[in-house]
C-alpha cells in the first residue's frame, strides 16, 4: 500500500495544476449557434443591451422566432427547436461575465467609449460555434491595461462597487 | 473634480429613520434578529445615534453615516489599500482586496465601518429584493457607507448617453432620496454655487468631532436658534 | 558513550511515559484547537463573540501576549552575553526557544483573527506601507529570521557533539545541521564573532518589534490607545512577561529532567532580581499612563479609565495590578521569599498578569468608542477559548518536542565558562545580596 | 526511492499522470458549467418604474417602485404625489418587505384543528369561495348573523366593501386610525363646519402641541414631516417654535423646545388654563372674534373663573409662570398654531380647537382650515364590537376580519380565544401571519398594496382635494386574491341582493368607474409638478377648466401613470362661513373646573416634602405597584399592516441604542432609587404579570410616571415579530390599556 501513495499524490497534484494553469473550460451551448451566418446582422439586434444598458443579454427564443419561423437547419435539434418554437427559455450557460463585485456596464464601453464588441468578445463574426469560453480573460489587469491606454478612470471604485 | 458632501440639518431633522431604511434596500445590508443586534452584529451604514452635543442639553438624534472625512483615520491604518481616498473624496472600500483585519474599524472614531461577522443572510423569499446594482459582501470583509457611489456611476453614464454634464439632482444617494423632512441635502462642495456649499457655510454647520483632524464631508448644522 | 553532560544529553535520547501522557493531553486539545478553527474557517469570524465596536479580542490580546512573551528569549540572552554575564549560560538556550516558538503563535493568532485568511498574501503583494500592520509584518518577520538565526548558531557545536554519538534519522538530522563542524579554531572564532554579532543586532530588532505592536494601538486616535509611552510601556511588559515565562520555563525543565546540577537557586534568584526591577519599572510606566490620563479629564479618555477602574472591567484591571506588581513585588524584593518556589509563584502571577494586561488594554477602548454608538459585553466564545487554549497546548507541544531533539541547555557555552563559578548578580557588599 | 526508474515505475507514475489530466479536466468542466449557472443572477437588468400607494397608513402617499427585470428592488416617493412630493416615511421604506415576507399566507387555506397547534389544509380559490358563501349565506338571515371589522379608509374601493356588506346584512365596524377625520366632529361642534381640519404647520410660527405626535406620524406622517422641515426652517419666516405637553419624551417632545410632561387629562386643564389667561390678560382680538361670539361670554365667565392658573397649576403641576408664560408666547406669535393628536380624547380636542379660536388661527395661513365635501366617517368602532363579541353580548355566526388591526387595538390580548369560541366561523383576509389569522377558521388572504389596484382617499393633510388611483405595481407573487374579485365571487354564491350589490368583477372595474367619474367631475388635474397644479389652479379659480388630456382614455391612462388626481382648487374661508351660517363659535363650555390636587394622592413637591418632614414622621407602607405605566406605539410600527418587516425591528429603541428591544423610560431620580442604571435590564410587575425590558433615562419624566413601548404581535406573528418581546398588554389584564397600569420596576 505504501507504494502507491507517492503515485496517488502525483495524480492529485497533476490534477490540481491542469485546473490551475489551464483556462477556464469551455461549456456546451444547448444549441449550435452560427454567429458566422448572422454576421449580416448588428450585434445590438440580438443583444438588445450591447448598446443601451449594462447587460447585453443573450437572446432567447422570441429573439429567434421573430426571422425564424421554421427550425434553422440541422444543425438545431429538431426537440431544441420545438422548445424555441413553443417560447420556452433557452438555456445558454454565459460564459463572459465579471465577477460580482463589479459594476460593467455596456453602453458606457460601447455607444459611450466607442468601443468595438470585438474588443472584448473577439471576433464574433467569424465564429461558427457559440462561445463556450470568454474570448478575452476577464480579469482586473485586462481591464486596466486598456484603461490605462485609453486614458480611462483608474480609480478602484470606478468599477468595484 | 467634484468633492461630494452631504449636509444635515438637525433642526429639521425628525428622527424618522427613513434614511435608515432607505440605505439598508438600497445597499443590500442584511437584517439583524434581537441576538445578532445584542452581540453588536447590527449591520447598518446608517443609524440615528444619541449625541452629546455642545449647546443642548439632552442628546440629539444624530444620523450617523460614514463621514467621508478627507483625512480618514481609516484608510491610512489599512495593511492593503482595500480603503482608500478616492479622487472625489469618496471613502471606498474594495472588498475583493480586504483581508479582514479590522483594524480601519477600529481607528474610525465614528465606528461607523461594520464587519460581516457570517456571510450575509436573506430568507429566499426575500433574496429577489437585493439591489442589483450593489454586490452582496462575503463574510469576513468591511463594509461602510459609499454615498451611494453606484448611483454616481449610473448618473453618470446616463447624463453621458444623454450628452450632457451631469447635474446636480442627478445624483443623490437614497437616504436623502427620501428624508421626508428635508433635512439632507447632497452635492458638490467644491462647486461655490450648489447648495451644500452654501450650506456648509452656515453659522449653524459643524463637522463632528473635527477637533480630531479628520475633515469629514458629512456637515450638520447644529439645532435651536 | 559518556559525557561530561550526560544529564542534559540523556533526556534528549529518551521518552519516558510521563513526556508521552503529556503530549497526548496536549495533542489532545491542539486538535480540538483544530476543530474550532475549522468551525471558525466555516462560519466566519460570526464564530467569536466579538461585533461592533468590540471588532477585536482574544485573538489580538494572545497575539500582544506572545510577541511580549517573545522578549523573553532573545534580547535577555542578548543583553546578558553582551554584559558578559557568566550566569547566563545554562538559560540562554531555554529562552532563545521560548522566542522562535512564540513569535509563530503571534503571528498565528493574527492570521486566526482575519476575516479572510484565505487573502492573508495581500499583505506582501498589495502592501500599504502607511499601515502600521505593515510595519508589524516587517518587524516581526526580521525578528523571526534573526532570533532564529541566533538560536541556531550556539547550537551548533552541541549538535555536532550530538551527531557524533547518534545514528537513524537523528544522525541523519544532526548531520545536515550540523553544517560539517568540526570545532576547529577558525570555526569556534567564526561562530564566536557571528553569535558576537547577532546579540547586538537582535537587541534592536526585538525593542522595535514591540515598540511596533504597541503603535498598532497607538497611531490610532482612539481613547487609552493613542499615548505616546506605548512603545516603551509594550517594550517593558514585553520583557517583563519574558522574564517570567523563562523562568517557568527553567524550573520546568529543571525539574522533569533533574538539571538542577545546572539550574541552580542562584539562577532563579538573579532572574527574580531581574524580574523585580521590571515589576517596579512596569509600575512606573504604568502609573504614568493611568495618572495622566486621570489628571487630563478627557471625557473620552476618562470614560476608559473608568471603564477599567471601576466600571465592567474593574476585576479584570485590579486582578492585573496584584498579579503584575502586588504579588511579584512582596515575593521578590524579600531574599526570603526569593527562593525557586517563590520566583516561580511571582512569575506565573506575572504572566497571567500581563495577559490580563494586554487584554484591558485592547477590550476596553474599543468597549467605549468616541461615537455613542451601541455597544455590549464582550465575552469570548467556546472558539475563541478553544484556539486560546490550542495555541499554549501547541506551544507547550512544540516546546516539549524541541527538548527531544536538542540540548536544553549550552553544552558547549557552559564547558568555555567552567572555570568560573555561577555567582549571583549582586555583589555580597549589597545589602539584598545572595550569599554566592 | 531507488536511483534507478524501473519499467515498473515508469507504468506507476505515467498511469499516475494520465489519471491526474484526467481527473483535473472533470474538475476544469464541472467548474466552469458550474460558473455559468452562476452567473444566471440577474438575467437583463433592466430598471423601470412603477407607481403605487403606500398603504402603512392613512397618509396614501405615492410611491414608485424600482423593479429589476420586473422584480421590486426598492420604494421611493412619488415626485408628483402632492402628500409624499417624492419622499417616504420609514414605514413607506419597509413596505417592500411585506411583499416579501416570507411568512406570508400563500393562499386560501381552512383550519383542520382549532385547539392546539394550528393545521390548515389548503384550499383552491374556487373551493374557499364557494365554502366561505355557504357560511355566510347561512349567516345573512340572522340579524347581526355577519360581523365585519377592517381599518377605517375612505375612497371607491373602501365603499365597495361596506355596499357588499351592507347588502349581506353584515353589522359593519372599522378600527380607526389617526387621521385628521376623526378630529372633524369635534371641529363642527364648535364651528358648524362639515368636514376634516387641515392643520398648516408649514406656515405656522409657533405651535402649541397637546401630545400631537408632530415628528412622528401625526395625521399624514410624510406630508406632517416635511412641513415640520419647512416651520423649523422653511423659506420666508424665522425659525418656528415647538411647545410640546406629552405625557412622556416622545420623539417630538426630544425635538420641540420645550417639553412639559402632562397626562391627557391635565391636558385638557393646562389647555383652558391658558385660554383663561389669554382671555384674563386680554390677549385675544375681541374685534374680530365678536361678529363670531356665539356663547363666548358664557364660555369665558366659566373658563375665567374655575381655571384660574393657580387652580390649573395645582391641577397639573405645571408652575403658574409656564403658564403664563404659554399664553403670553402664544398671544404674541405671529402665526401660533395649536396642534392635537387625532386621536385624544373630545374634551382634549375640544379645548384645542377653542385656543385655536381665541388665537385666531381658523381660515388663517399656519392656522387651522376647513375641508368639507369629503365623506364625513360616522362609522362603527371596531374595537368595541370585538369586545362585545369577546364578552358574548354579541355572537356573530361568521366574523371577517379584513385584516387585524381590530384586534391590535383591543387592550387586552387574552380576548382573541373568547372572540374565537364566541362565534361560529371566523374569516381572515389578511394577507399576513399575523393576530386575525391565528384566529380564524378560514384565510382568505387578499393581495398585498403593490400588487393591487388603488383608488383612495388620502387622509386629510393637504388643503386640497385627492384620489390616489394606480394600477398594480408587480404583479402577484403567491395566490392571493383581489379584495373586489373577491367579495363580488362570493356576491355571486350567495346571489340574491348581494349579488346585485357588486356592480364590479374586480378592482380594476372599481377603479376604473372612479376614473371615469374623475374625468367627467370637469376639474382638477392628474398629480402634476406645483407648478401645473398652480396653474390648474389659476384657471379654476377663473372659473374655467382646461382638460388637462384630449380623451378620457388619455386622462384615464395619464392618472393611473402618476398616480392620483388633484383638484388644488381649495376654499381658505370653509370655517368663517360655517361660522358665519351657525350663529358663530359654539364653545363647549367646560363642564367640571379642575380639582384641586389631592396631595395624599399624588407625589409631593420638594417644599412639601420639607414642610411635611416637620410634622409626624409616620411610617408609611411603600404601596407594592409605586409607578403608573403608560403604553405607547412606537411610530415605526403600522398598527394596520404587516408587522413581520425586519428592518423596522432595528429602529425600535433608536437613537439609545436599543434596537429589537422593548424598552421602558423612567425619570432617573425613580430610577436611581432602585439602583436601575440607563440601558440596564429590568423586569416590570403588575397584578397580572412581568414582563423584561429595557430601561431608558428621562429626565424631566414625572417621577410617579413610567412609558412602556408597545409592539402589538407576538408568538402568532411571522418569524421577526414573534422575536419582539412578549405582549405587553398582558400587564393590564382585563383593564384597558389605554389607561396608566400599577407597576413596580426593578433590576432583573
Amino acid at each position: 500500500m505504501r507504494r502507491l501513495v507517492p503515485p496517488v499524490l502525483v495524480a492529485l497534484a497533476v490534477a490540481g495544476l491542469w485546473i490551475l494553469a489551464l483556462p477556464a473550460a469551455p461549456v456546451d451551448q444547448p444549441i449550435a449557434f452560427n454567429h458566422a451566418r448572422h454576421a449580416a446582422v448588428a450585434c445590438a439586434v440580438c443583444h438588445r443591451g450591447a448598446e443601451t444598458a449594462a447587460r447585453a443579454g443573450i437572446p432567447q427564443s422570441n429573439v429567434c422566432t421573430r426571422c425564424h419561423a421554421t427550425a434553422p437547419d440541422r444543425s438545431v435539434s429538431a426537440r431544441a427547436w420545438s422548445d424555441v418554437a413553443a417560447g420556452r427559455p433557452i438555456a445558454w450557460r454565459q460564459v463572459t461575465q465579471v465577477p460580482e463585485h463589479v459594476m460593467f456596464s455596456h453602453r458606457r464601453h460601447t455607444s459611450l467609449a466607442q468601443l468595438a464588441c470585438a474588443s472584448c468578445h473577439g471576433d464574433a463574426a467569424a465564429r461558427v460555434t457559440p462561445f463556450g469560453a470568454p474570448a478575452t480573460r476577464i480579469a482586473m489587469t485586462t481591464c486596466l491595461s486598456c484603461h490605462t491606454r485609453e486614458g480611462a478612470s483608474e480609480d478602484c471604485a470606478a468599477c468595484h462597487r | 473634480m467634484a468633492r461630494w458632501g452631504l449636509v444635515i440639518d438637525l433642526d429639521r431633522c425628525t428622527g424618522c429613520q427613513a434614511c435608515v431604511v432607505a440605505c439598508k434596500h438600497e445597499n443590500n445590508v442584511p437584517f439583524s434578529t434581537p441576538e445578532t443586534a445584542r452581540g453588536g452584529r447590527l449591520m447598518t451604514w446608517l443609524q440615528l445615534v444619541a449625541a452629546d452635543l455642545p449647546g443642548r442639553p439632552t442628546a440629539s438624534a444624530l444620523p450617523l453615516m460614514c463621514q467621508q472625512c478627507d483625512r480618514p483615520p481609516c484608510t491610512d491604518v489599512c495593511p492593503t489599500s482595500a480603503t482608500y481616498l478616492n479622487p472625489e473624496g469618496i471613502v471606498a472600500q474594495i472588498y475583493p482586496r480586504c483581508i479582514g483585519c479590522r483594524y480601519c474599524t477600529n481607528a474610525c472614531p465614528y465606528a461607523v465601518k461594520v464587519f460581516n461577522w457570517t456571510a450575509p443572510d436573506w430568507p429566499d423569499a426575500m433574496a429577489p429584493m437585493r439591489n442589483p446594482d450593489v454586490s452582496l459582501r462575503p463574510k469576513g470583509v468591511v463594509e461602510t457607507c459609499t454615498f451611494c457611489h453606484h448611483r454616481l456611476i449610473a448618473a453618470r453614464e446616463r447624463a453621458r448617453a444623454a450628452g450632457r454634464e451631469i447635474a446636480p439632482d442627478d445624483y443623490v444617494p437614497a437616504c436623502v432620496a427620501t428624508c421626508p423632512a428635508e433635512a439632507m441635502v447632497f452635492g458638490d462642495l467644491s462647486d461655490p454655487h450648489s447648495e451644500v456649499a452654501a450650506l456648509a457655510g452656515s453659522p449653524r454647520a459643524f463637522r463632528w468631532m473635527e477637533e480630531l483632524g479628520t475633515q469629514p464631508k458629512v456637515i450638520y448644522l447644529r439645532e435651536g436658534e | 558513550m559518556s559525557d561530561a553532560h550526560e544529564a542534559v544529553i540523556q533526556p534528549i535520547l529518551t521518552i519516558g511515559p510521563v513526556f508521552r501522557r503529556w503530549a497526548v493531553a496536549l495533542g489532545a486539545v491542539v486538535a480540538w484547537a483544530a476543530i474550532a478553527w475549522s468551525w471558525q474557517l466555516w462560519h466566519g469570524l460570526g464564530a467569536t463573540n466579538l461585533g461592533r465596536p468590540i471588532y477585536w479580542g482574544l485573538y489580538i490580546t494572545n497575539f500582544v501576549f506572545f510577541i511580549g512573551v517573545s522578549h523573553a528569549g532573545t534580547l535577555i540572552s542578548a543583553i546578558l552575553r553582551i554584559v558578559q554575564a557568566e550566569w547566563r549560560r545554562p538559560i540562554t538556550r531555554m529562552a532563545e526557544v521560548i522566542t522562535v516558538l512564540v513569535l509563530f503563535f503571534g503571528v498565528g493568532n493574527v492570521v486566526l483573527d482575519l476575516g479572510r485568511p484565505d487573502r492573508a498574501l495581500n499583505v506582501i503583494l498589495h502592501p500599504h506601507f502607511r499601515s502600521p500592520l505593515l510595519w508589524d509584518v516587517s518587524s516581526i518577520t526580521v525578528y523571526l529570521t534573526a532570533s532564529s538565526i541566533y538560536l541556531y548558531l550556539p547550537l551548533i557545536p552541541d549538535i555536532a557533539r550530538l551527531r557524533d554519538r547518534t545514528s537513524g534519522w537523528r544522525g541523519r538530522l544532526y548531520r545536515r545541521l550540523a553544517i560539517g563542524w568540526s570545532g576547529t579554531p577558525r570555526q569556534w572564532q567564526r561562530l564566536e564573532r557571528a553569535i558576537g554579532v547577532m546579540a547586538v543586532l537582535v537587541i534592536p530588532i526585538a525593542v522595535s518589534v514591540h515598540t511596533v505592536v504597541s503603535w498598532v494601538f497607538a497611531m490610532t486616535i482612539q481613547p487609552m490607545w493613542h499615548s505616546t509611552i506605548f512603545g516603551p510601556y509594550f517594550v517593558v511588559g514585553a520583557i517583563f512577561s519574558g522574564i517570567a515565562a523563562i523562568i517557568t520555563a527553567m524550573a520546568i525543565v529543571r525539574r522533569v529532567y533533574h538539571l538542577e546540577r545546572y539550574l541552580r537557586p542562584e539562577h532563579f534568584s538573579n532572574l527574580g532580581l531581574l524580574l523585580l526591577v521590571m515589576t517596579c519599572l512596569w509600575f512606573y510606566f504604568t502609573f504614568a499612563e493611568y495618572l495622566t490620563t486621570w489628571y487630563g479629564h478627557e471625557p473620552r479618555e476618562l470614560a476608559v479609565f473608568n471603564a477599567k477602574l471601576s466600571g465592567p472591567f474593574a476585576p479584570l484591571f485590579w486582578m492585573m495590578f496584584v498579579s503584575c506588581f502586588v504579588v511579584p513585588f512582596v515575593i521578590l524584593a524579600n531574599p526570603r521569599t526569593r527562593t525557586i518556589a517563590g520566583t516561580v509563584v511571582a512569575s506565573i502571577s506575572v504572566n497571567v498578569g500581563m495577559w490580563l494586561e494586554r487584554f484591558t488594554i485592547v477590550v476596553p477602548s474599543l468597549s467605549n468608542p468616541r461615537a455613542p454608538v451601541l455597544t455590549f459585553m464582550y465575552r469570548p466564545s467556546w472558539v475563541e477559548w478553544s484556539l486560546m487554549a490550542g495555541c499554549f497546548a501547541a506551544f507547550a507541544l512544540l516546546y516539549m518536542g524541541f527538548t527531544k531533539v536538542f540540548p536544553i541547555i549550552s553544552m558547549w557555552e557552559l564547558e568555555a565558562a567552567a572555570p568560573v563559578p555561577v555567582r549571583p548578580v549582586v555583589a555580597a557588599p549589597l545589602p539584598m545580596g545572595v550569599r554566592p | 526511492m531507488s536511483d534507478n526508474l524501473t519499467r515498473r515505475d515508469f507504468l506507476l507514475y505515467g498511469g499516475a499522470t494520465i489519471a491526474g489530466v484526467t481527473l483535473g479536466e472533470l474538475g476544469r468542466r464541472t467548474l466552469a458549467a458550474a460558473d455559468a449557472r452562476a452567473a444566471a443572477w440577474p438575467s437583463r437588468g433592466v430598471e423601470t418604474w412603477a407607481t403605487t400607494v403606500c398603504r402603512e397608513c392613512a397618509g396614501g402617499c405615492g410611491v414608485r417602485v424600482r423593479l429589476m427585470d420586473g422584480v421590486p428592488v426598492k420604494l421611493e416617493g412619488n415626485p408628483l404625489c402632492p402628500v409624499a412630493r417624492g419622499k417616504l416615511c420609514a414605514k413607506g421604506q419597509a413596505a417592500i418587505e411585506s411583499y416579501y415576507d416570507p411568512d406570508r399566507l400563500v393562499g386560501p387555506a381552512r383550519r383542520t384543528a382549532r385547539s392546539g397547534q394550528p393545521a390548515w389544509t389548503r384550499l383552491t380559490s374556487t373551493e374557499a369561495i364557494a365554502l366561505a358563501a355557504e357560511r355566510l349565506r347561512q349567516a345573512i338571515a340572522t340579524p347581526a348573523g355577519i360581523v365585519v371589522l377592517a381599518a377605517d379608509e375612505r375612497g371607491p374601493l373602501a365603499d365597495a366593501w361596506t355596499r357588499f356588506w351592507r347588502a349581506a346584512n353584515a353589522r359593519l365596524a372599522w378600527t380607526p386610525m389617526p387621521t385628521a377625520a376623526r378630529l372633524g366632529p369635534r371641529l363642527e361642534v364648535l364651528t358648524g363646519a362639515q368636514g376634516d381640519p387641515v392643520f398648516d404647520l408649514e406656515r405656522a410660527t409657533y405651535v402649541l402641541s397637546f401630545g400631537a405626535p408632530i415628528v412622528e406620524d401625526w395625521l399624514s406622517g410624510v406630508w406632517t414631516q416635511r412641513s415640520f422641515g419647512r416651520f423649523r426652517r422653511g423659506s420666508g419666516h424665522a425659525r418656528g417654535r415647538l411647545v410640546q405637553i406629552d405625557s412622556r419624551r416622545s420623539a417630538t417632545a426630544r425635538k420641540a423646545d420645550e417639553w412639559l410632561a402632562a397626562t391627557v387629562e391635565q391636558q385638557v386643564i393646562l389647555a383652558y388654563g391658558v385660554a383663561s389667561v389669554l382671555l384674563r390678560e386680554n390677549r385675544v382680538d375681541r374685534a374680530k372674534l365678536e361678529p363670531l361670539a356665539g356663547n363666548f361670554d358664557a364660555f369665558e365667565r366659566q373658563v375665567t373663573t374655575y381655571y384660574t392658573p393657580d387652580n390649573v397649576a395645582s391641577a397639573t403641576g405645571v408652575p403658574v409662570v409656564t403658564i403664563l408664560r404659554l399664553a403670553r408666547e402664544l398671544a404674541s406669535a405671529s402665526r401660533p398654531l395649536v396642534a392635537v393628536n387625532a386621536d385624544a380624547p373630545a374634551a382634549l380636542a375640544d379645548a384645542v380647537f377653542t385656543l385655536d379660536a381665541l388665537v385666531g388661527a381658523f381660515d388663517r395661513p399656519g392656522g387651522v382650515f376647513a375641508k368639507t365635501g369629503d365623506p364625513v366617517l360616522d362609522r362603527a368602532d371596531a374595537v368595541e364590537a370585538l369586545r362585545d363579541v369577546a364578552a358574548g353580548r354579541l355572537r356573530p355566526k361568521v366574523l371577517v376580519f379584513g385584516d387585524s388591526s381590530p384586534l391590535r387595538a383591543l387592550d387586552a390580548p387574552a380576548d382573541a380565544s373568547a372572540i374565537a369560541a364566541n362565534c361560529d366561523f371566523v374569516i381572515s383576509l389578511s394577507p399576513y401571519l399575523d393576530e386575525s389569522a391565528a384566529i380564524a377558521d378560514f384565510l382568505l388572504p387578499v393581495d398585498v398594496a403593490i400588487e393591487s389596484w388603488q383608488a383612495m382617499l388620502p387622509a386629510t393633510a393637504v388643503a386640497a382635494d385627492l384620489v390616489a388611483v394606480t394600477r398594480p405595481a408587480v404583479p402577484r407573487r403567491l395566490e392571493t386574491q383581489d379584495r373586489a374579485a373577491l367579495l363580488q365571487s362570493l356576491g355571486t354564491a350567495i346571489g340574491g341582493s348581494v349579488e346585485a350589490a357588486c356592480d364590479w368583477r374586480s378592482s380594476e372595474d372599481v377603479v376604473g368607474a372612479e376614473l371615469k367619474r374623475l374625468a367627467r367631475a370637469a376639474r382638477g388635474t392628474p398629480y402634476a409638478t406645483t407648478y401645473e397644479t398652480n396653474w390648474v389652479r389659476q384657471l379654476e379659480s377663473g372659473g374655467w377648466w382646461a382638460s388637462p388630456a384630449d380623451s378620457e382614455q388619455e386622462f384615464v391612462d395619464r392618472v393611473l401613470t402618476v398616480g392620483g388626481w388633484i383638484d388644488p382648487w381649495f376654499d381658505p374661508n370653509q370655517l368663517t362661513e360655517a361660522l358665519h351660517a351657525h350663529g358663530g363659535l359654539a364653545f363647549p363650555i367646560p363642564e367640571s373646573p379642575p380639582a384641586v390636587r389631592d396631595v395624599a394622592a399624588s407625589p409631593a413637591t420638594s417644599e412639601e416634602v420639607a414642610l411635611a418632614a416637620d410634622v409626624v414622621p409616620a411610617p408609611v407602607e411603600p404601596p407594592r405597584f409605586p409607578l403608573k405605566l403608560f403604553a405607547f406605539t412606537p411610530a415605526t410600527v403600522n398598527p394596520a399592516g404587516n408587522l413581520n418587516q425586519p428592518a423596522l425591528f432595528e429602529l425600535l429603541g433608536q437613537p439609545e441604542g436599543k434596537p429589537w428591544r422593548l424598552w421602558v423610560e423612567l425619570n432617573p431620580e425613580t430610577a436611581a432609587q432602585q439602583d436601575i442604571a440607563n440601558g440596564a435590564a429590568v423586569r416590570i410587575t403588575s397584578a397580572h404579570a412581568s414582563i423584561d425590558a429595557v430601561a431608558v433615562h428621562v429626565t424631566g419624566l414625572p417621577p410617579e410616571t413610567a412609558a412602556l413601548s408597545f409592539v402589538p404581535g407576538g408568538p402568532t406573528d411571522g418569524r421577526w415579530a414573534r422575536l419582539v418581546g412578549p405582549d405587553v398588554r398582558q400587564l393590564w389584564g382585563e383593564d384597558p390599556a389605554s389607561r396608566p397600569c400599577a407597576v413596580r420596576i426593578a433590576r432583573s
